[in-house]
């Protein structure tokens, strides 16, 4: 390949030649790019623009895609997702973030709860012997499905393989367990299942119903296997604090707007067909009578009147009363309240 | 420190062929044997540092329109030296990389470096991404070649390293057993990622 | 001559010894019967009586509720129990009137009109209207619509379906062997509604004594032709059946009459015929009580809504363990979760089998042997639909013939994979339908 | 043989003996990047076969009318690769302003293709490459005529890499397996299928 | 227009900059390059036939060989000259001397790319030192009817091997039998 | 499932054939037993030795796999048997023990169960095999041949008729017809160098032709039918291969769609070009080409082999017609004397693209 100058001096047609024709090919090329760019300029969406910038523009195709504008392209209009850069690294990938406005804030992100609690493979009664294709999708569809409940989990794990995440698995009972921790709140499961029973749910909403049939309380006894169906009886909406809870077609309903997490209707369903987080882990308030001004804020929002005190009075919980909600403390003016 | 995790990101969490899966063309050709392996890894090394610096120099006096080119251009400067070098001190090396050294300029993690990183950071940092990068770079094209120049010639950098009986397989070093290898050494990686 | 027939297709055993020699006897009035509002394709009827109200047998309790819909009466006399859920011989459970029966069996006045092929069209097209008359060759299209093609399809040949191609199921063989006269008769009658110039009766080489009887009868209409098949599934369903007899096809997505066809299943020709002479309702019809389980196998002419559980008792009840119960025929038909669903018109059959017979080898994977692609009757490819659809791959799966499936499981049959094609293929229908919805 | 044998051997060869990518290892990124769907592996074929075929000939020139005569062959690499980055940058504005819908099938291929090593290993391997008779080294027409053949050589794995990873993405791999390595095996594998046509004596 | 002219301007720069340290650096390396390739050939030569002096001669057809002559006496010692064909997957290149009588003195492969671990392996002296000694006449693999043992799994390399240097060494003794007649 | 009390619920159809993978691969297996008992006949206990330890390493191989991926273990199914049986099939009777051995294990784990087993492979397992051990140790594959006792390798055996005294004549004839398989020797004719050097040891006699006409003349087609020349275990007799191919076709096993194009399309080019450069064509040309080599053997057992093959009908068409074209390609102007499991392994790889393109039109509907 090289056929060699001969020469050992340093001539002047030795380098000035090759800088007069690279250079100038340089200039020419200049030129023509950037009339070019100039000329057949078309209009684009500036974010496109913009993550081509942020893009190592090294085209190499790594995210599947036609190049960094392809790729770019493909973000702002195709939807597709913003992590397959692989020269540009983790940083690129939170530069293109916050171009596209998609940085979700982690305290009000949601999760997936599954509102049944057979199981479906344990706990359920079986209507027939399933032979088919294992998904929950295909088995809903011969005579309504294998188990009797037809509200409840069939136990075919349509929900699990959606989870790209590998959020949900089995737990030794035989039910469905998502784990909060991987669990993107991306609703693929909630999707996938064909009886519904998978909602998301703010992740710092810890009680659930764990179950969704809308059977009559008889009927829904008799063919629930895991014997925690609700019956719509309304007790946990009466005894919701804040009511949040209400029952349409004999199954309850948990408004996450309103509910406070205090697990009252939990303990108080007769089929405990409620999850409680929660449960036992919860802690008292408390109030420092040194701080205290006896103001009546915590007396008036605490929703089982469990503070007691009169104006101006040191205030008192009752702890056979207090529910845990720890409504009281972020309103106590002089942020005496403490859980114990 | 900074520094160290930008020169050491490249040997396994950005490792630019394990995980990035850049530059294959290299990786698989010359990986015929350990020393090829070494020359090649360490020529890019070379490139992707000094790239990396003059990138890094001038990042504020380069137009965005003809940013492409003039990176280009550095980096085959750097490529050229490279390969003149080569020839003129290691010409058996410099045979048998043969095309692949003017190659390293369309490798794409340099010019992906160069972009991603080196026009955004300071000058010592950019060396240390250029050094670690090529390094990791470097060590992947000897822990493939390691695979196949024993399998395929029972030696390992030339040194006989199999017993006589051994009649060496020979598809190791011919164009499927490239393929074949890095596809079982990146499913080793995978298996031994799902164990974590 | 070379019998006719289709492309593809497979030789399943056709297993008719059980019930074929069983002449049509009547079963008696049950003490109770099920008379679902879905007994067809379209919106389900609207019942018009109520809990505790008498009704006589024939009486009409429910009425179509819109055009595509259909009447239902009542099949005994006796006490409306209760309108609710009951097991629907497809397995799911769906609105249902209940009878129980008093044992009056007294009927609604019919009249003989023995002149009714002079009748005008419109006439004859209400009283097959009236009397909720729809398909009986299992589908369930409500017969009234398909008697009114648009004024731009002109109908030259109806074709009478009497393949019969499911294994076990016999009712239709019978009826043909005790009813040629009025099956004849029936077609008459729609050809007379549809304006067709020529009838057709399709029969399977394996009903020998059936295809001897409709020629003789046949032998004086220049215009009725009985076409011997050969023997091969599924020759019943429409669309090849029309290919064999004809030789046309019905194009993809269309219907029949896109062709000039009208295909009717024997018995619905039955029932038309008592309907437009005697103006009787739909309230009976021919079951196949059969299989290895069934202790006599009989062909029932059972009242619409009997329990299939008081068919099997009449038949002698079960030998040994039962496996599966099939309502229909065990290529197409639907396996019950319990015996305590009441038939429909469309019931052609129920075949009871026992355990080793019902069990079902599990999935594999494919082997892209090419059985399925070979046979499917529809020229599809039935493993890569499926193997789409168990990928989420609908466009592919589309492109590979989704939509053009008649789910008449052939390729299900011949896999040695045992791969559930058809339930793929149902599963990738319902989700293509779930995506073109929310499009 | 006339001209004609000879372009048919230049096929062949650039086709299926030695194959672009599975006997010279050359355009491996794209091979394994854009061969995920059938429809971009042939719009990437297409772009590709184009940009090698351009870059082909106008390298040639440069080589022959600039390098050559004025000794600085050790520039090769800096010419040839400025030329065809330009070049290429050049035609996709073009495309994309005055053919959308070109552009939209083939266009956006162009900038992956820029900085290929497929489409400088022709031009760099058309400069030293001869013809069937091992002596006559290549001219203009031969040069193009390489690229473009070389191109569709390129073209041609491609698309069956693309089917058969189409077919992967419906079968149950060992989770390990799945993406990358299990696309390496294929790539292996059909570099073993290819050998069926080493040694050819055309 | 100005920004465009800056633009080019800019990349001319970088161009002219990359280019003269290149140059330069050329100036440094393409001596060292070219002295080496020559005493490469020289000291292949020089292997070939050792303690010869090599004189260029040129062929009527324009290919080059070399006359080796005892620096002392001037007497012809021999020749050598490079032979080359296609072989398996790659242009095998070989250098060889002769005697003159046209016996070869040694031969050694110089440029090939045959396959690793087969053809690759012509260059080993097991299959090189075969060559030693025979008439050219005589150059076939055993196959052909020769004496030469091919390498093994490697016929095609070896056969193309022998016959090359068959057909160039009657090339050259024909050229320096003619020019030895006039 | 607690469930066992309960009717049984499946999906339609409730009636099955009654044929099932197991089934269909033993009975593969079995078509194949004549030509392995032909074979062992031929060459003695060493032909049953190495097709059984090909085998057998293959179903050992496939068992530990999948219990190291922990899914079922279905080495019961044979498909794993019949990979190594054919991979044996491919190798030479005088072939070291462990080149089975290592084939076997290459072909089940990267030709089979990286792509998750049976049904997901995209290209030959047991051809893979052999091109993976052709590229390993192409010395020990394509050296050490042996002819069937008292036979000559290439089939010929009526010397006299090429030349009364062959061996003294030209050397380099009489060792080639003696010691190359038929497809050697036809293709080493097509080297004219070789040509004009046996032809002038001959004294200027035809000898090439006369040895080329020897090669497909009738007596030299009876050998290669009963299998009395050299070539790898299981290719040997083309009548053994004709048996076990007529069972599978009897049974519905293989479709006849491949075989017949396959066939038939070596069958026309070598009828047109089969001969030697510049001589006459002859009918029993494509007998030669057709009972020589593996081409039975591929034809029938392996372009068949459903999973790596088109699943439409026409793909098939196009898949036989693609393989002959190679394979005669190959053949005659390719680096190698045989080109079946070459041109097999390419079809296998365009199956794909094949299928995709000649999806077949659903009854009934129209071409756009
Ligand atoms: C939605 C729908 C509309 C139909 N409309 C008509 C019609 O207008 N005319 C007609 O003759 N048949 C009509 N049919 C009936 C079909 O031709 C056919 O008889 C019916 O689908 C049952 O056929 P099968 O049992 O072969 O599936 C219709 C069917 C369906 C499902
Ligand atoms: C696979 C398949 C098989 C069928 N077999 C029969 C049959 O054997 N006899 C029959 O009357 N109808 C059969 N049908 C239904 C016919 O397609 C068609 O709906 C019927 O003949 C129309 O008549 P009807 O509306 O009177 O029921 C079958 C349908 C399918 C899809
Ligand atoms: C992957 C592979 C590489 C090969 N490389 C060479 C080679 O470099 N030189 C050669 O002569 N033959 C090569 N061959 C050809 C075979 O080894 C061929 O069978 C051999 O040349 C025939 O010679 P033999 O008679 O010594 O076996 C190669 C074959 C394969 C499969
Ligand atoms: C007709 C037929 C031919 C077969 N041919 C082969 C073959 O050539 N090679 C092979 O490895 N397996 C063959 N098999 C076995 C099986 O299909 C093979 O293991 C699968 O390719 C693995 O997925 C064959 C099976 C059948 C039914
Ligand atoms: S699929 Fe999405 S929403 Fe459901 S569990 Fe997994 S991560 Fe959570
Ligand atoms: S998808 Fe629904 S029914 Fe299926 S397992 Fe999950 S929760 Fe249960
Ligand atoms: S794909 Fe549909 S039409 Fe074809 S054989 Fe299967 S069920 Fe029948
Ligand atoms: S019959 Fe079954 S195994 Fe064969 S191709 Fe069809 S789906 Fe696959
Ligand atoms: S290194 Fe060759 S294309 Fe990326």
């Amino acid at each position: 390949m090289f056929i060699l100058l001969q020469t050992t001096t340093i001539s002047l047609s030795a380098i000035g030649l090759p800088v007069l024709i690279i250079g100038a090919l340089g200039l020419i090329f200049g030129l023509i790019l950037a009339v070019a760019s100039k000329v057949f300029a078309v209009e684009i969406d500036p974010r496109v623009e913009e993550i081509i910038e942020v893009l190592p523009g090294a085209n190499c195709g790594a995210c599947g895609q036609a190049g960094c504008a392809g790729y770019a392209e493909q973000i702002v209009n195709g939807g597709e997702a913003i992590d397959k850069c692989a020269p540009g690294g983790s940083d690129v990938v939170a530069q293109i973030a916050q171009i596209m406005g998609m940085e979700a804030s982690s305290s009000d992100r949601k999760v997936a709860v599954i509102h049944c609690s057979s199981g479906g493979h344990e706990n359920t009664n079986w209507k027939y012997q399933y032979e088919g294709v294992e998904t929950c999708k295909a088995a809903a569809n011969v005579a309504g499905g294998p188990n009797s409940c037809s509200w409840g989990c069939m136990g075919l794990n349509d929900c699990m393989r959606a989870c790209i995440f590998d959020a949900i698995s089995i737990d030794s009972n035989g039910m469905r367990l998502i784990d909060l921790e991987k669990c993107t709140g991306c609703g693929a499961c909630v999707k996938a299942c064909p009886r519904a029973l998978i909602d998301l749910v703010p992740i710092n909403r810890n009680v659930y119903i764990k179950c969704s049939s809308k059977d009559k309380g008889v009927e829904a006894r008799q063919v629930c296997g895991s014997l925690h169906p609700c019956i719509g009886c309304g007790i946990c909406a009466k005894k919701c604090p804040v009511d949040a809870i209400s029952i349409q077609n004999n199954l309850a309903s948990i408004d996450y707007e309103k509910c406070i997490n205090c697990g009252l209707c939990a303990s108080a369903c007769p089929t405990k067909s409620i999850l409680d987080l929660l449960v036992g882990t919860r802690k008292q308030a408390e109030i420092n009578p040194e701080g205290c001004i006896g103001c009546t804020i915590c007396a008036k929002v605490c929703p089982v009147q469990a503070i007691s005190g009169e104006l101006k009075k040191i205030h008192e919980v009752d702890k056979a009363k207090c529910i845990g909600c720890e409504l009281c403390v972020p309103k106590c003016p002089k942020k005496v309240i403490e859980m114990v | 420190m900074k520094f160290t995790k930008e020169l050491t990101k490249g040997f396994v969490k950005d490792n630019p062929i394990f995980v990035l899966v850049l530059g294959l063309c290299p990786t698989l050709a010359v990986t015929t044997s350990v020393i090829n392996g070494l020359g090649m890894g360490l020529a890019a090394t070379f490139v992707l540092m000094c790239s990396n610096t003059i990138v890094s120099m001038i990042k504020n006096i380069t137009p965005p329109k003809i940013r492409i080119p003039i990176y280009i251009v550095v980096i085959a400067s750097f490529v050229t030296i490279v390969d003149m070098v080569m020839a003129a001190y290691l010409p058996a090396l410099h045979k048998s990389l043969g095309l692949f050294i003017p190659l390293i300029v369309v490798n794409c993690i340099i010019l992906g470096r160069a972009e991603a990183f080196a026009s955004k950071n300071n000058v010592l940092m950019s060396i240390a991404d250029g050094i670690g990068m090529g390094l990791g770079f470097t060590l992947s094209l000897v822990v493939i070649a390691t695979v196949r120049e024993i399998l395929g010639a029972g030696t390992w950098l030339g040194m006989r390293v199999t017993p006589l009986s051994y009649d060496p397989m020979l598809i190791a070093i011919l164009a499927p057993g490239a393929f074949i290898t890095l596809g079982f050494l990146m499913a080793l990686i995978n298996m031994i990622k799902e164990k974590k | 001559m070379r019998l006719k027939t289709f492309p593809g297709g497979i030789h399943p055993p056709d297993e008719k010894h059980y019930s074929a020699s069983a002449p049509i006897s009547n079963f008696p009035t049950p003490k109770r019967v099920i008379i679902h509002l879905s007994q067809h394709i379209g919106a389900p009827s609207t019942p018009v009586v109520e809990k505790g109200e008498r009704v006589q047998k024939g009486q009409l309790i429910a009425k179509a509720s819109g055009f595509v819909s259909l009447n239902q009466h009542a099949s005994i006399s006796g006490m409306v129990n209760k309108i609710g859920n009951f097991l629907h011989p497809t397995g799911a459970m769906s609105t249902a009137i209940e009878i129980i029966s008093d044992d009056q069996n007294d009927m609604i006045a019919l009249d003989d009109d023995p002149k009714y092929l002079d009748l005008p069209v419109d006439v004859l097209k209400e009283r097959i209207e009236n009397a909720g008359i729809c398909g009986m060759g299992g589908a369930g299209f409500p017969t009234h619509v398909k008697l009114s093609p648009p004024e731009d399809k002109p109908i030259d040949t109806v074709i009478l379906n009497g393949v019969e191609c499911e294994p076990y199921l016999t009712s239709d063989y019978r009826l043909m062997l005790r009813n040629s006269d009025e099956i004849l008769s029936g077609l008459k009658i729609i050809m007379k509604v549809v304006g067709a110039k020529k009838g057709m009766i399709g029969i399977e080489e394996n009903k020998p004594d059936a295809i001897a009887l409709m020629q003789k009868r046949c032998a004086k209409e220049k215009d009725i032709e009985v076409v011997a098949l050969k023997m091969q599934y599924p020759q019943g369903a429409e669309k090849q059946l029309i290919y064999a007899a004809t030789n046309r096809k019905v194009p993809a997505g269309g219907l029949p009459m896109a062709i000039g066809v009208v295909v009717q299943n024997v018995g619905t020709a039955f029932a038309i015929y008592e309907a437009v002479r005697y103006q009787k309702p739909l309230i009976d019809r021919v079951i196949s009580i059969t299989g290895p389980m069934v202790k006599t196998p009989m062909n029932l002419l059972a009242p619409i809504g009997s329990l299939y559980s008081d068919l099997v008792e009449h038949c002698g009840g079960i030998t040994g363990t039962l496996g599966k119960a099939i309502s229909g025929g065990p290529m197409m038909g639907f396996a019950l979760p319990s015996l305590e669903a009441g038939m429909t018109k469309g019931s052609s059959g129920l075949v009871l089998l026992g355990e080793e017979a019902a069990r079902s080898m599990a999935e594999h994977t494919c082997l892209r042997c090419a059985r399925c692609v070979d046979i499917c009757p529809m020229n599809l490819m039935p493993s890569m639909i499926a193997n789409s659809v168990k990928y989420d791959d609908l466009d592919m799966a589309v492109q590979a013939g989704l939509n053009d499936c008649i789910k008449c499981g052939s390729c299900a049959y011949v896999c040695p994979a045992q791969i559930r094609i058809v339930q793929w293929i149902d599963t990738g229908k319902i989700r293509y339908a779930e995506a073109q919805r929310k499009k | 043989m006339g001209y004609l044998g000879e372009i048919f051997v230049m096929a062949m060869t650039a086709i299926f003996i030695q194959n672009f990518v599975l006997a010279r290892f050359l355009g491996l990124c794209p091979y394994l990047g854009v061969s995920k769907k059938l429809d971009s592996a042939i719009g990437m074929g297409m772009a590709v076969i184009f940009v090698m075929t351009l870059a082909s000939a106008i390298t040639f020139l440069i080589n022959k009318y600039l390098l050559i005569p004025y000794n600085i062959m050790y520039l090769q690499t800096i010419a040839f690769i400025l030329t065809i980055a330009s070049l290429v940058q050049f035609v996709e504005m073009v495309i994309q302003k005055n053919a959308p819908a070109l552009y939209k099938s083939l266009g956006v291929f162009l900038p992956l293709i820029t900085t290929n090593c497929a489409v400088l290993g022709v031009a760099i391997l058309n400069t030293t490459a001869f013809r069937s008779d091992s002596v006559t080294p290549y001219n203009f027409l031969d040069s193009i005529l390489n690229g473009f053949f070389s191109g569709v050589g390129f073209t041609v794995v491609l698309v069956a890499m693309a089917g058969l990873r189409m077919r992967m993405d419906k079968a149950d791999l060992p989770k390990s397996m799945k993406g990358m390595p299990i696309a390496l095996i294929i790539a292996g594998i059909m570099a073993l299928a290819f050998y069926g046509f080493m040694g050819f004596q055309i | 227009m100005k920004y465009y002219l800056k633009l080019g301007f800019i990349l001319l720069i970088f161009c002219a900059i990359a280019s003269g340290v290149l140059a330069y650096i050329n100036t440094l390396t393409a001596p060292i390059i070219a002295e080496r390739k020559a005493r490469e050939a020289i000291e292949t030569r020089s292997a070939l036939i050792p303690g010869a002096e090599f004189h260029e001669v040129q062929a009527s057809d324009g290919s080059i060989f070399y006359e080796a002559r005892d620096p002392e006496t001037q007497e012809i010692m021999g020749y050598t000259f490079n032979a080359s064909d296609l072989g398996y997957s790659s242009t095998v290149q070989t250098m060889v001397g002769v005697d003159p009588d046209f016996k070869v003195i040694a031969i050694r492969i110089v440029d090939q790319a045959e396959t690793p671990g087969l053809g690759a392996n012509c260059t080993s002296p097991s299959f090189t030192d075969q060559y030693k000694g025979l008439a050219i006449e005589d150059l076939y693999v055993n196959k052909d009817g020769g004496v030469i043992v091919p390498i093994a799994g490697a016929t095609i390399t070896s056969r193309c091997i022998a016959n090359s240097i068959r057909k160039k060494a009657i090339e050259v003794r024909d050229e320096i039998n003619q020019g030895g007649g006039e | 499932m607690n469930s066992k009390d309960k009717l049984i619920v499946s999906p339609a159809p409730h009636m099955h054939d009654k044929t099932t993978i197991p089934n269909i691969m033993w009975h593969v297996v079995l078509a194949l037993v004549p030509a392995l008992l032909f074979a062992t006949y031929y060459w003695g206990f060493r032909a049953l030795l190495l097709t059984l330890t090909g085998a057998v390493t293959a179903v050992v191989c496939e068992a530990i796999i999948q219990k190291l991926r922990k899914v079922p273990i279905t080495v019961h199914d044979g498909s794993a048997f019949l990979t190594g049986l054919l991979l044996a099939f491919n190798i030479h009777v005088g072939a070291p023990i462990w080149l089975p051995i290592v084939g076997a294990a290459f072909a089940i784990i990267v030709g089979k169960q990286v792509f998750g087993g049976l049904g997901n492979n995209p290209v030959n397992p047991a051809l893979l095999g052999r091109a993976f051990l052709m590229a390993s140790w192409p010395t020990r594959m394509t050296s050490g041949w042996v002819a069937v006792k008292g036979f000559a390798m290439s089939g010929i055996n009526n010397l006299p008729r090429i030349a009364n005294n062959l061996q003294e004549l030209s050397p380099k004839a009489y060792d080639l017809v003696t010691s190359a398989t038929p497809l050697g020797v036809a293709k080493t004719l097509r080297d004219s160098s070789f040509v004009a050097d046996i032809n002038a040891q001959a004294g200027g006699i035809d000898l090439s032709g006369r040895i080329f006409n020897s090669l497909t003349e009738m007596e030299t087609l009876k050998n290669l039918f009963w299998g009395n020349i050299g070539g790898c275990i299981g290719e040997v007799s083309a009548f053994a291969l004709l048996l076990g191919a007529a069972y599978l076709l009897y049974k519905n096993i293989i479709g006849w769609r491949i075989p017949l194009f396959y066939i038939g399309t070596v069958f026309v080019l070598s009828f047109l070009f089969g001969g030697l450069p510049g001589s006459g064509s002859s009918i029993l040309l494509p007998f030669f080409h057709i009972f020589s080599g593996g081409l039975l053997l591929g034809a029938f057992f392996m372009a068949t082999d459903y999973t790596t093959t088109p699943l439409t009908k026409k793909g098939r068409i196009v898949f036989g017609i693609g393989c002959g074209l190679l394979t005669i390609v190959i053949r005659l102007v390719g680096g190698y004397p045989e080109g079946v499991s070459y041109s097999i392994l390419f079809m296998n790889v365009m199956t794909p693209l094949i299928d995709r393109l000649t999806m077949p039109k659903a009854f009934g509907r129209v071409k756009k």
